[in-house]
């Protein structure tokens, strides 16, 4: 089988459970939906219905199984629906819509792509600096006593805070002092992201064996030698594994950002989405987010695959 | 001004002490161990009265260290509810779900060349599922008590946890591997044997940052629905009533929650993982 | 049609052909050239020559652990990898390769519990192989408690406990003084004598593999082959003593030639 | 022309709900009156009050019993002007379940918004006499999101919405009126303000900045008139004011039009008896009223008098 | 009063009643104990002894990577440790511990580019110094890439490259044939006497320590301590027939004695 071929395999398999699972999940809503137009269900009525068990009610009434995947709030969209609104919103938005990229020459507010964007740069900006914070903490660590026993255990418990239930708090005293724009997203996100990299460098500085550090000391290398010549290039595969987490935590950071919504990206999107019931909506953004994340995990696979190349491959 | 260098003074201060104690003749006896990131706290703390109270920012913005004590010392009995429904009964079941299925998973993947072309790929999809797209749907889908927290928990996890076990299982050198083989050792007893044991520092790796994240998993998805209780209830319900010092006492309860339940997980890293170069010290 | 009155001994391994080449970031290496070779059950074949020269790569390709790229290896008239699977080697590696998490005694009980020894049975085991490799007393220490000789003996200990059929011993003594080289050189000889199995052993000791061996294989590098091939004359009997023999000065003269023949090649 | 500089803290996402202010902005009534109007949309978990206390806005719009409760805790808010006469929240239930008053709450599930927005509900509750910690006898109260998927899934039998808002989107979700019960806060006597404009006490002894948000009100009722007058119009300009993109023009068009009947009859001026019936609500809260005491200077006309001359 | 005939060397590296015990899990071990030992500038010592005696222990006190429980140790009238700041030793330890990341020729350029020699410095040492240990041609192989008594080369010359004035030597030479191994006592010897550095080196070979050194030192373990140290009569020119001669078996033959003392006791 060929490189993608398991991919696509599988990816083929979760669509069929995906739209198998869609029916009993919104099979009361169609129901309710086909007695509002006088058909007649099994049974007749929605109290009724409460109690009963889902895949019940598909037995019971296979005639609607169709309507299941054609729900404008759905509890779970179909696939092709979500295809449908990222069709719309993605692609057609542009060529179209009033506000699009052909008809005003900038990207459309009510397409995705923008908020792709936004989000794409607030992460990007956030990573940077969580993964740089996080390396320079972790170093402090390993190479102090008193940081590793006193910062360390406050890192922790910088992580426990809720951040989440802060952001829209910092977002707006960071406004107050005249931040505004990308910064206080991208700090949010570098709070998120910096976490896993402290945890996985602080491990993977300290990986290198007693031979390899005694042999740096009998030549009296200086911190800074033995930091970039053996306990960085020895930390990769922990850096690596860390920096995919990271990235991942700095688009949550950088979409729980968002959430005070103004300005827009993916995070304001899916909020704005649910408030106004736009199942659709929420779950094009959602999945664009993970493909996006996906993305992102890759491209640190793709520089993983390449920095393991120079450093000499195997064992 | 005068607030300026009293702070600056008292952190200098502080953290000489701190040096001191940590580096000094007495580092190694287990109260100074336990001494300097509390004198760091406290340090702080310390801070943030003196910022507080000599900027004087509006209590309804962050109210002083000594006024969020109080209110969480009057509030015990009803933050322990909300420790109960949120940490307990939502961030641990969720934590040991989402681990366990990575963990799994994560065999699984190793073992199949099929499951790690097709599934990694998109388990990393479901990386940064966003909690703020998910927890709606899984609030929807769980309702509205801790079942979808755990939940949004397991989903949170889930990819920290696989992505630090993928990489542990892989983290063998040649000859460990070489001897499994010459030992005629099946599949299994190379993964009991070796493969496993090589892994753990990653494993607790991702054991220790999913702490962290299941904490903040199961308060986030309270925002979006939740009955009367809950950290994550707190936390919104005071901020509306700009109750702040109420907020900051249900941020400490997940602060300390979240602290424990890491350096359980760190001790039990300790004495697992004692062989590795990171623990001999 | 064998000869009533010298047995020829079952050819246990076969080597026909073999050849590997390793590719590498800077071109490739050819590190084995058409190696033909047969062992014969029971024997004790000793592998000498310079550094590089592809020792370690052949007993690596019988094992099963490097494939050929050309040629065929047998071994029982099975692949080699089926060998492997059941259970036919013993390996004792150049590095000691100890798990770091396992103490020493848990490291040598390891391949027995793999194989599925019942605990009774690997402790009585890993107790014996211990004092014959002088380290009773350390079973609870972990790996990097010890000293590289030490460690050395507990990957031999290890390789011998679980009684395999053929055992492969890289440079097993390499990190050993005189006196306990020459104890567990006849030790092993008592063991081999005592159990019949067939062993291939790498050293770098001249007067070692002449002591030991029924057969001794010297290999040149660049590209790694076979020059010559020495079967032994002396009797299986041997005492440490049989070293000031003239045989055994004779035999020992000819490996040297061999080996300075192979280096000043290049 | 030198332009003075307001910021507006919303109390939520754009949408029709803040017509006028947009207006305003958009038909350059601000501009009219020299004032430079920067609108910060609000949204779950934005405390407009803690905004304004931080510096972050000049003026803020937030319903009354949040106001109040601020102004309780230290922070001295004062309302200027009160664009809407009444108040569009209520409960909206399934009909199926019996419920035809509150007294059938009991034994039911509703969810409630938090945030401030639960005082009003509590308030109702124990003036009922219903006890809110559940059981067969009591109600059970959830703490709803911002949406109406627990009534839809049937999580909740009963859950709050605006008339102008949630309550369209339950029917659009293709549930029809007959299928429901509604109860409009306004007429079960427990109704309070809502969207109000209000600023810091302290600000209020500048007379610069007294000028400033007589100008704003002025300019901002005017938006409201406009908005109430063309609501489609309105309604596009919201639209185009959304940053997200999320809303749907046939949405903001009908939240326009029943804005306009909260905002009807309204001049801006805040209207004593119904002041004096949220205060008589919020003090009357059970167990855990909103407000201990009556609040003293919590509104002034000064502003509106001026503006309305 | 020295006299005048035999110039006392000065002393470089003297120890004082050295004892270290390591704590482990299941109780302490004693590596060393009471170990007094002169070491003058230019001498070459050899330690020899059985396996777990404590010679790795001492050169890593010699080193300052490990402190001594008790006792003084004095380089150069500094201690052990300022004497490493003064990049005063070579290290080549038991195992090569090459950094896997690194080419063979960027693992010996290694030293160099901490103690800040310039690239066209570093470049014609890597060369030279290769050449020496019979690498040359594999700069740009990865460790993993080389055989095992390749890597102990290569850790060799790394350990040469940047001419430290004491050179510390863990069994260098334990995994190299016969041939290999002569070649390069040959060549250190030649690079001792032309330098003078002061060497102190491991080794398990009877005949390579009396070879090379001007002072034998033998060790027995539990607890580690020194037994005999022999000041050898031979001359400073050494040719390898040295090895035949009376006083070169003489010598060979006190070491094997104290050797197997140390064995017997325990
Ligand atoms: N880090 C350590 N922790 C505990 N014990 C140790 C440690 N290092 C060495 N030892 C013990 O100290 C003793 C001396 O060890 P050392 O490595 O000096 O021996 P050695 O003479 O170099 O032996 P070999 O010839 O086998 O290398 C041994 O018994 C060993 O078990
Ligand atoms: N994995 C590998 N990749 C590339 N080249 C390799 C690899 N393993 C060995 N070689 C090369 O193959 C040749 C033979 O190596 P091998 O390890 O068999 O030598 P050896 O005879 O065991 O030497 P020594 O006595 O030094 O252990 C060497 O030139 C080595 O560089
Ligand atoms: C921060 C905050 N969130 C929600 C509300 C309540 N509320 C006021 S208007 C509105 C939208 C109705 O469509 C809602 C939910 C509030 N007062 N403050
Ligand atoms: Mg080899
Ligand atoms: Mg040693």
């Amino acid at each position: 089988m060929s490189r993608y071929g398991p991919l696509l395999l599988l990816v083929a398999a979760l669509f069929a459970l995906w739209y198998a699972a869609a029916v009993p999940m919104n099979i009361r809503e169609a129901l309710s939906a086909a007695e509002r137009n006088g058909v007649v269900v099994e049974p007749a009525t929605a109290i009724e219905r409460r109690d009963a068990n889902a895949l019940g009610l598909v037995a019971a009434n296979l005639a609607q199984i169709p309507a299941a995947w054609a729900q404008d709030r759905p509890r779970l969209p179909a696939p092709h629906q979500i295809v449908g609104e990222l069709w719309q919103s993605v692609v057609m938005e542009e060529i179209e819509g009033q506000r699009g990229l052909l008809k005003s020459g900038s990207l459309s507010n009510r397409g995705l792509l923008l908020h792709v964007w936004i989000t794409l740069s607030a992460t990007a900006l956030g990573f940077v600096i969580g993964t740089v914070a996080g390396v320079l903490l972790a170093v402090g660590i390993v190479h102090s006593r008193t940081m590793e026993r006193s910062v360390m255990p406050w890192a922790i418990v910088s992580q426990t805070v809720p951040i989440v239930a802060l952001a829209p708090m910092i977002v707006v005293v960071l406004y107050s002092v005249g931040l505004q724009g990308l910064l206080p997203k991208a700090i949010i996100s570098a709070y998120l992201s910096f976490f896993p990299v402290v945890v996985g460098m602080v491990k993977g500085l300290r990986a290198p064996d007693a031979m390899q550090t005694d042999l740096m000391r009998t030549w009296d290398a200086s911190g800074w030698q033995v930091l970039t010549r053996l306990r960085l290039p020895a930390s990769m595969p922990y850096l690596f594994a860390s920096l995919k987490i990271a990235v991942a935590a700095a688009l949550v950071g950088a979409i729980v950002g968002e959430l005070p919504v103004q300005g827009g990206g993916l995070g304001a999107r899916m909020l704005a989405g649910s408030y106004y019931g736009q199942t659709a909506q929420i779950w094009a953004a959602l999945l664009l987010a993970a493909a996006l994340a996906a993305g992102l995990v890759a491209a640190i696979g793709g520089a993983q695959r390449l920095a393991l190349r120079r450093m000499g491959g195997a064992a | 001004m005068s607030a300026a260098i009293l702070a600056l003074a008292l952190w200098l201060g502080l953290w000489a002490l701190n040096v001191w104690l940590a580096t000094g003749p007495l580092s190694n006896r287990i109260w100074a161990r336990m001494a300097v990131p509390l004198l760091f706290g406290i340090t702080i703390l310390i801070l943030w009265e003196i910022a507080v109270r000599a900027l004087q920012v509006p209590l309804v913005i962050l109210p002083p260290p000594s006024q969020i004590g109080a209110r969480f010392a009057e509030s015990l009995p009803l933050l322990w509810g909300d420790f109960v429904q949120t940490i307990l009964r939502g961030a641990l079941s969720g934590y040991a779900i989402g681990c366990g299925a990575a963990f799994l998973t994560a065999i699984a993947v190793d073992r199949f060349v099929f499951l790690q072309r097709g599934l990694l790929p998109l388990a990393s999809f479901m990386a940064a599922l966003p909690i703020v797209g998910t927890a709606p749907i899984l609030v929807m889908w769980f309702g509205f008590d801790w079942q979808s927290k755990a939940a949004v928990v397991v989903v949170m996890v889930f990819f920290p946890m696989l992505v630090n076990t993928v990489a542990g299982l892989a983290e063998t050198s040649a000859m460990q591997r070489d001897l499994m083989k010459s030992w005629g050792a099946g599949y299994w007893s190379g993964l009991v044997k070796l493969r496993l044991p090589a892994a753990m520092p990653f494993i607790f790796n991702g054991l220790k940052i999913c702490t962290t994240l299941a904490l903040i998993g199961a308060i986030v998805a309270e925002f979006f629905g939740s009955p009367t209780l809950g950290l994550g209830f707190r936390i919104t319900t005071s901020v509306g009533q700009l109750a702040l010092d109420m907020v900051w006492a249900a941020i400490l309860v997940a602060a300390l929650a979240g602290t424990g339940f890491y350096g359980l997980v760190a001790l039990i890293e300790r004495g697992v993982t004692f062989w590795h170069p990171s623990q001999r010290g | 049609m064998p000869m009533m009155n010298a047995p020829i001994p079952q050819t246990v391994i076969s080597a026909r052909g073999v050849d590997l080449t390793f590719d590498t970031n800077d071109g490739s290496v050819h590190a084995l050239r058409s190696v033909d070779l047969d062992i014969g059950k029971g024997e004790f074949v000793s592998f000498i020559g310079p550094s590089g020269c592809g020792k370690t790569t052949f007993l690596r390709v019988v094992a099963a652990l490097e494939t050929p790229t050309a040629g065929t290896v047998s071994v029982n008239g099975m692949t080699p990898d089926e060998a492997r699977r059941a259970r036919a080697y013993g390996y004792v590696f150049q590095a000691a390769g100890l798990y770091p998490w396992r103490t020493i005694g848990g490291n040598i009980a390891l391949p027995l519990e793999i194989m599925g020894f019942d605990r009774a049975e690997r402790t009585r085991r890993v107790r014996e192989v211990m004092q014959l490799v002088e380290l009773s007393g350390f079973e609870k220490k972990y790996p990097w408690q010890l000293s590289g000789g030490m460690q050395q003996r507990a990957s031999i200990a290890r390789a011998l406990a679980f009684d395999a059929e053929i055992l492969l011993m890289d440079e097993p003594f390499g990190a050993l003084d005189e006196i306990v080289r020459d104890r567990l050189n006849e030790e092993l000889l008592r063991l081999w004598a005592a159990t019949g199995k067939t062993t291939l052993f790498v050293t770098h000791s001249i007067p070692e593999a002449v002591y030991l061996s029924t057969k001794i294989v010297v290999m040149s590098p660049r590209p790694g082959r076979i020059t010559d091939v020495i079967d032994s004359p002396l009797p299986r009997e041997r005492p440490l003593e049989i070293r000031d023999s003239p045989e055994f000065i004779e035999i020992a003269h000819r490996v040297r030639e061999g080996l300075r023949a192979g280096h000043a090649e290049h | 022309q030198d332009l003075d500089e307001v910021r507006l803290q919303l109390q939520w996402v754009t949408q029709a709900q803040f017509a006028g202010y947009y207006v305003a902005l958009e038909e350059g009534f601000y501009e009219e009156e020299g004032l430079d109007v920067e609108i910060l949309p609000g949204g779950p978990d934005i405390a407009p009050p803690q905004v304004l206390a931080g510096g972050g806005a000049d003026v803020m719009l937030n319903w009354m019993p949040s106001a109040l409760a601020a102004r309780e805790k230290g922070l001295p808010v004062v309302n200027i002007a009160q664009p809407f006469a009444s108040s569009g929240l209520m409960l909206t239930c399934w009909k199926d379940t019996g419920i035809t008053g509150p007294q059938d709450f009991k034994g039911k599930t509703i969810g409630v918004w938090f945030f401030g927005n639960e005082y009003p509900f509590l308030s109702w509750m124990s003036q009922e006499g219903i006890p809110t910690e559940g059981g067969e006898e009591g109600v059970t109260v959830l703490k709803q999101g911002f949406n109406v998927d627990p009534l839809i899934q049937r999580q909740a039998d009963c859950i709050s919405t605006m008339t102008y808002n949630e309550y369209g989107q339950v029917l659009d979700a293709g549930i029809s009126e007959d299928e429901l019960v509604t109860f409009k806060y306004e007429d079960m006597g427990v109704a309070t303000l809502e969207d109000g404009m209000w600023v810091l006490e302290e600000n209020l002894e500048d007379p610069e900045f007294v000028d400033k948000m007589t100008r704003f009100v002025r300019a901002s009722m005017k938006g409201w008139k406009w908005a109430e007058t063309n609501p489609e119009e309105a309604a596009m300009i919201v639209l185009d004011n959304d940053e997200t993109g999320a809303q749907t023009e046939a949405h903001q068009v009908r939240m326009m039009g029943e804005i306009a009947k909260l905002t009807e009859g309204s001049d801006g001026s805040l209207d004593e008896a119904a002041y004096q019936r949220t205060v008589d609500t919020l003090l009357a809260g059970g167990s855990d009223p909103v407000i201990s005491q009556v609040p003293d200077g919590a509104w002034t006309s000064r502003i509106t008098d001026e503006a309305l001359k």
